[in-house]
């Protein structure tokens, strides 16, 4: 643009490096998936950034209106496939909801062991990305071994690595087999070191602070306007877990257990003494805390397993038993929301008596942390898009559903 | 075969004003018949080689009949001094073609004719 | 705060926008008319008793049914459903709104029945309007940018209607 | 070299084309044979970092074989061209960089008498010549025509350009302790005993390791610094569209640079061939004792340079695995703010030091090396009559 | 035939490669292409440098003015280069017309080169000088802080004294060299602009 003579004085500009727009992605290695982030740059300055979506969209939503409630578990493992339980979980308990139908005490133990492991798995997914994202390969690796172990575990249970569909509706697909729960806890006593490593590879390191602290600042309210919920609203000081906030019919699977949420109350987090202190560069709500947030979750959750598998021990009874296939689905409309690892994941489940449920609907939590994005870019450097974006740690399959 | 008695005499000075003056008139040529404004700033930076190539040709001992330089180390002092001020020249030129670039969005020599009234 | 003093501080205050409820159901919701919506979300998210602050979801279900003997035994007429799912951070409580719409526009068909958009009140609203758009064929009235956001720009059709035909093949692809 | 071939070859030039050649020979093959080392060694620590093996499978039980495997890969792969790159610049710039990045060790001394070419401005020559290299990066970059080349190529040469002044700044330390640009007379200098390093000989000598460090591996784009092909942002920098042989080339440039960066760094400040304890004085392997102990003394302080050399890249390697990677901005804050005031510092400190002591404060002053130190009326005498 | 004199050999390719790459840039369309033909014509003037025994001159031509100012062109042509490769035709007349004049200067210029015969008579062939023994960088070295080494064989003493050093010029260069680098600072800096930019507060409807 040329001068504009106004008045007296010229009206200055920008020098005019002419403005690029650049497409990250669909095929790029940072952007955790097919995703394309719209950049629209000034020299190194970003001024836009407009995530497009539905690259990996598939309807599952359409398909659950044609198969019964149990056939569907499988279409919510590929939701969020890094953390399928919860997945299962949450439609589970929708339909039980719905039908009514109480899960015996066992096999509550049971799926809070396994939706707890499985949030470990994800955090670890997210943490070790991360570092990849900012340059350092290391963390990746440990990060991976950790999970190679917990997959192994949910193999000897049920037999898949990634898309379990474990957890149905009316209880469990199969008892654990015997000696689990032992190999279960070896597990938790190694991995307790292995995250003090992860501490020090990343989050007390200099440049992990430099190019994370202070990085894509999200202000409380902003987040609870866009409806972003887990770690990321938590990382913003809201005080908000749907494990003991959320609906009755869900929080009564962690009744009694000992644990906190992980969230900044007047500037300490909750027993962070043994863990590394928050650098001054941090902002609340920055992609620092959104990380540290996570990797604290990780403590609570091995706490919540290993109080599970104490209860799951001494519980009596079955672990109660699926519903048969063509179960009629009773007339009545139920919404439901869990903590899933990376947010709220809700399941709307319509039934008008018919095995066939008249409308399902998967309300997915990287889906509204993802449209955080252009308002939490905007301004940055072009190295920092990825930086809050792997911070936000989303998954497509769950938001194109 | 005179390529072959051309290799065996001696170069003299005047090989060295002869490449002096294709540079020199190369930058000339460049700095009239560009029109992109760093196609001129190429031409002087030419032009200046030119000049630099006759400097070093005085002032060197090997290419005079006596074995002696012309003008002693002046010749190379003169090189040095502009070698460093076409540096200098050439970051204030820069300065230059990027505000020119700023203002009229092209870097066409004959689009600036805003003085011309 | 249970669902039916909601529902009777809103009918006390709104009366006749609050066109129906039910309390009965697992998750009891209450129904109001398109053009009252948006006085009365923006009452829920600015009351400091209510304090809805947090839109959790929302969703279109059409209701059609498609194959002729199940047709006599339905209950409801053909009609779309908008539903919007609230929640509050402060108070804890949740609630279901349901905006009853005829499936076309004044019964023409391909016109898109009219909500308005509460992308104003809560901004988490833009993206999931714009996904009820795309996939349940309901246009919202003020919405910023309503664009389609999961199927391509030149799609045809709303996947999640009831009468939804897949196209035989899409720029030379075969999808069916 | 050149007048012992001259006795075998009869017309003199002869012997000054097979003397230079055959230099050229033993140094490629020598730096070619460090960077295939360098290629399976950065596999090798990478993987003990990440608690993995590494390769073991390539040629035995360490995998030793890897690089080979890799170079025949890289030969057999096909070298695409885009279709909106600039031809010629396309397949220029790669043998532009790589050739500055190995013409930089013929300046380098392995032991005082196993050099290539015996400069009195020998520091001098490595600056100039390594401030080529930027031309392969930003050709590469600019002539491969896609939009993140260009911004990969771009940030690379402000970084390149940018922190070779912090680089010069901390030569130029070096050299008025020592007094001379001449790296055999630097490397004479600290002969003896670890102590007798430059980099023990003042507080200010050893701050100026440090920050040439940094500046090396800055200018040589390793680790915490290596923005341009940050694989998160711009895939992989300038060199996305390169592949097969053409790429390998720059990877080639890239270790060579890191080769002779660290063997400079082991020559300024940690005593080139003279190792910790003077090996070769006290096994005896000195030319007085027949020529073949003298070669032995020369292959042991070889062996010397070359090691340290290697222990400097694998102190980068090391750095690579664990840091993570700093944004561009930062990268320019550290070389502006921090390095470029650090070592202005350090020379004037230097300076000082020499001025005030100019025997070194600790140890008897040693025999002064041999060209006085910068004694105008000195100079000026013997230079004049020469 | 005669003994091939290797100083008049490494002449000829220097000076063939620096001009043929100075016609190079003066021929060629495409700006990054002139940008590298110069870099490699200034390379090859470098090498005559080397040649004419003036060592210290040739690497300082190498790191300043092919590593320092050409570097700055090149940012230059990638600040300024509109699309990519973008060529601007200069008409025939102005080509014609310019040939003709640099025509006329290179006449004038060959003609004065040649006709002095004092330096056309060549001197003694080069090999009886070995290169290292005359090193310039010291003496340069020295002239810049002002004791001219090379003219202390000067007999009379009059023409002895009017040789003075360079130090003035070179401390006036130095200062020179920190204005110039401010100015260009200044003039090229980013200017803010008065009122922030605006641009779509919404996301952008059209779509690219």
């Amino acid at each position: 643009m040329a001068i504009e003579r106004t008045g007296l004085e010229w009206d200055e500009f920008d020098v005019r490096t002419d403005e690029l727009v650049i497409n990250m992605g669909p095929q790029h290695p940072s952007t955790h998936g097919v995703l394309r982030v719209l950049l629209r740059t000034d020299g190194e300055v970003v001024q836009q950034a407009e995530p497009h979506i539905g690259y990996l969209h598939r309807c599952a939503e359409k398909i659950g209106e044609n198969v019964s409630a149990r056939q569907w578990i499988p279409y919510t493992d590929r939701l969020d496939y890094l953390a399928a339980m919860n997945m299962n979980l949450g439609w589970a308990l929708t339909v039980e909801k719905l039908l009514g139908l109480e899960v015996p005490e066992k096999g509550r133990h049971l799926r809070v062991i396994m939706a707890e492991l499985n949030r470990i798995a994800s955090h670890l997914v997210a943490a070790g990305t991360y570092g990849l994202d900012l340059g350092s390969f290391t963390p990746f690796m440990y990060c991976f071994r950790e999970r190679e172990k917990i997959l192994n575990l949910f193999e000897e249970a049920c037999g898949a690595r990634l898309t379990y569909s474990y957890i149905t509706v009316g209880g469990v697909m199969a008892d654990l087999p015997a000696g689990w729960t032992d190999r279960c806890l070896a597990f938790l006593d190694q991995f307790e070191p292995v995250v003090d490593e992860l501490h020090a590879l990343l989050t007390s390191n200099a440049i992990f602070v430099r190019r994370a602290a202070g990085i894509g600042v999200l202000a409380p309210e902003l987040a609870v306007s866009y409806g972003c919920s887990g770690p990321v609203l938590r990382a913003s000081g809201v005080d908000w877990d749907l494990r003991r906030d959320g609906d009755p019919w869900y929080t009564r699977m962690y009744q009694g257990y000992d644990w906190d949420v992980i969230v900044q109350v007047n500037g300490r987090y909750p027993h962070d003494e043994n863990y590394p202190q928050v650098p001054r560069a941090a902002v609340l709500g920055d992609c620092w805390h959104r990380f540290y947030v996570r990797m604290l979750e990780v403590v609570q959750s091995m706490r919540l397993v290993r109080q599970g598998i104490e209860r799951y021990r001494t519980a009596a009874g079955s672990v109660g038993q699926p519903i048969k296939l063509s179960q009629k689905l009773p007339k009545g409309e139920v919404y439901l929301e869990t903590e899933a690892p990376k947010g709220q994941m809700g399941f709307m489940v319509i039934g008008d008596d018919s095995a066939v449920p008249v409308r399902v609907r998967a309300r997915s939590s990287s889906f509204c942390n993802l449209s955080v994005l252009s308002e939490l870019c905007r301004g940055c450097l072009v190295a920092d898009v990825p930086a809050i974006l792997g911070s936000l740690d989303i998954v497509l399959g769950e938001i194109d559903r | 075969m005179n390529i072959m008695n051309i290799l065996t005499q001696p170069v003299s000075l005047s090989h060295y004003l002869v490449v002096g003056a294709v540079l020199f008139v190369c930058g000339v040529i460049c700095m009239t018949a560009k029109r992109n404004l760093l196609g001129v700033l190429m031409g002087i930076e030419l032009a200046l080689n030119g000049a630099n190539v006759n400097f070093v040709a005085f002032s060197s001992r090997f290419l005079r009949a006596d074995g002696q330089s012309a003008i002693g180390l002046d010749g190379q002092c003169m090189a040095l001094f502009v070698i460093v001020l076409a540096a200098g020249e050439a970051a204030v030129a820069l300065a230059i073609a990027l505000c020119f670039y700023n203002n009229c969005t092209t870097i066409d020599v004959d689009q600036a004719s805003e003085l011309k009234g | 705060m249970e669902a039916h003093d909601i529902l009777s501080r809103l009918q006390e205050r709104f009366g006749g926008a609050i066109t129906g409820s039910n309390l009965e159901n697992v998750d009891p919701w209450i129904e109001i008319s398109p053009d009252a919506l948006f006085e009365v979300c923006r009452y829920l998210r600015d009351d400091p008793e209510l304090r809805f602050d947090f839109l959790n979801c929302i969703s279109a279900v059409d209701y059609l049914q498609t194959d002729p003997k199940k047709a006599e035994k339905t209950t409801w007429q053909p009609h779309v459903e908008v539903l919007y799912h609230l929640s509050s951070l402060v108070h804890k409580h949740r609630l279901t709104l349901k905006v009853m719409l005829p499936r076309w526009k004044d019964g023409a068909q391909g016109q898109l029945p009219e909500v308005p958009s509460v992308s104003g009140l809560w901004r988490t609203a833009e993206w999931h309007e714009r996904e009820v758009y795309d996939l349940g064929g309901v246009r919202f009235t003020g919405h910023p940018d309503l664009r389609r956001i999961l199927c391509p720009e030149d799609w045809i059709g709303h996947p999640l209607r009831k009468d939804y035909q897949a196209p035989a093949e899409y720029h030379g692809i075969k999808a069916r | 070299m050149a007048e012992w071939l001259k006795g075998y070859l009869d017309p003199p030039w002869l012997a000054y084309l097979a003397a230079a050649l055959l230099q050229c020979a033993v140094l490629l093959a020598v730096v070619m044979t460090a960077v295939a080392a360098f290629n399976w060694m950065e596999r090798k620590i990478a993987g003990r970092l990440q608690d993995r093996l590494g390769p073991t499978r390539v040629g035995g039980r360490f995998g030793w074989l890897q690089s080979v495997a890799d170079g025949i890969k890289l030969l057999t792969k096909e070298d695409i061209i885009p279709a909106g790159a600039d031809a010629m610049l396309f397949r220029l710039a790669p043998y532009l960089s790589f050739c500055t990045a190995f013409c930089v060790f013929v300046a380098i001394p392995f032991t005082d008498k196993w050099v290539a070419l015996r400069l009195n401005a020998a520091v001098f020559f490595i600056l100039a010549v390594a401030g080529l290299e930027v031309f392969g990066v930003i050709l590469g970059g600019y002539s491969s025509g896609s939009k993140w080349s260009l911004l990969g190529a771009m940030r690379e040469a402000a970084q390149v350009v940018s922190y070779e002044v912090p680089m010069a700044l901390c030569v130029v330390v070096v050299v008025t302790v020592a007094g001379t640009m001449d790296l055999v007379a630097i490397g004479k200098m600290q002969s003896g005993w670890f102590w007798d390093w430059l980099v023990f000989h003042d507080p200010f000598t050893f701050l100026t390791f440090w920050i040439y460090s940094t500046c090396a591996v800055a200018s040589v784009n390793r680790a915490p610094f290596d923005l341009p092909e940050a694989e998160s942002e711009l895939v992989a920098g300038f060199m996305t569209e390169y592949s097969g042989f053409r790429w390998s080339v720059f990877f080639m440039a890239e270790y060579g640079s890191m080769l002779a960066v660290s063997i400079l760094a082991a020559i300024l400040f940690f005593g080139g061939w003279n190792g910790p304890i003077p090996l070769a004085g006290l096994l005896g392997l000195t030319p007085q004792h027949g020529p073949v102990a003298g070669f032995l003394g020369e292959l042991l302080g070889a062996i010397n340079t070359l090691g340290k050399g290697i222990l400097g890249v694998g102190v980068m390697m090391w750095l690579r695995w664990t840091l993570p990677r700093l944004r561009i901005d930062q990268v320019m804050t550290v070389c502006l703010k921090y390095c470029i005031p650090l070592a202005a510092a350090m020379f004037v400190g230097a300076a000082l030091w020499t001025y005030a002591f100019p025997g070194g404060l600790i140890l008897p002053a040693r025999a002064a090396p041999t060209e006085p130190a910068f004694p105008l009326a000195a100079a000026a005498h013997n230079a004049g009559e020469q | 035939m005669a003994e091939v004199n290797w100083h008049t050999f490494f002449f000829l390719v220097a000076a063939l490669a620096a001009c043929g790459f100075a016609i190079a840039v003066v021929i060629s369309g495409n700006i990054v292409r002139m940008a590298f033909y110069l870099v490699m014509s200034l390379g090859a003037v470098s090498g005559l440098f080397f040649l004419a025994g003036a060592d210290l001159i040739g690497a300082l031509q190498l790191m300043i003015y092919v590593g320092g100012t050409l570097v700055l062109l090149v940012f230059g042509v990638m600040l300024t280069s509109g699309g990519p490769f973008a060529r601007m035709k200069t008409p025939r007349w102005q080509w014609a017309l310019s040939i003709v004049l640099a025509g006329w200067l290179l006449a004038i210029l060959l003609k004065t080169a040649t006709s002095v015969d004092d330096w056309g008579s060549a001197s003694v062939s080069r090999s009886h000088v070995p290169p290292e023994a005359a090193p310039t960088a010291r003496a340069i070295g020295l002239a810049l802080v002002g004791v001219r080494v090379d003219r202390l064989a000067q007999q009379n003493q009059d023409t002895q004294a009017g040789m003075a050093g360079y130090l003035l010029p070179f401390e006036i260069v130095s200062v020179h060299l920190v204005v110039v680098l401010v100015g260009a600072a200044y003039l090229a800096r980013t200017k803010r602009r008065k009122q922030p930019a605006q641009f779509p507060q919404k996301s952008s409807t059209q779509s690219l």
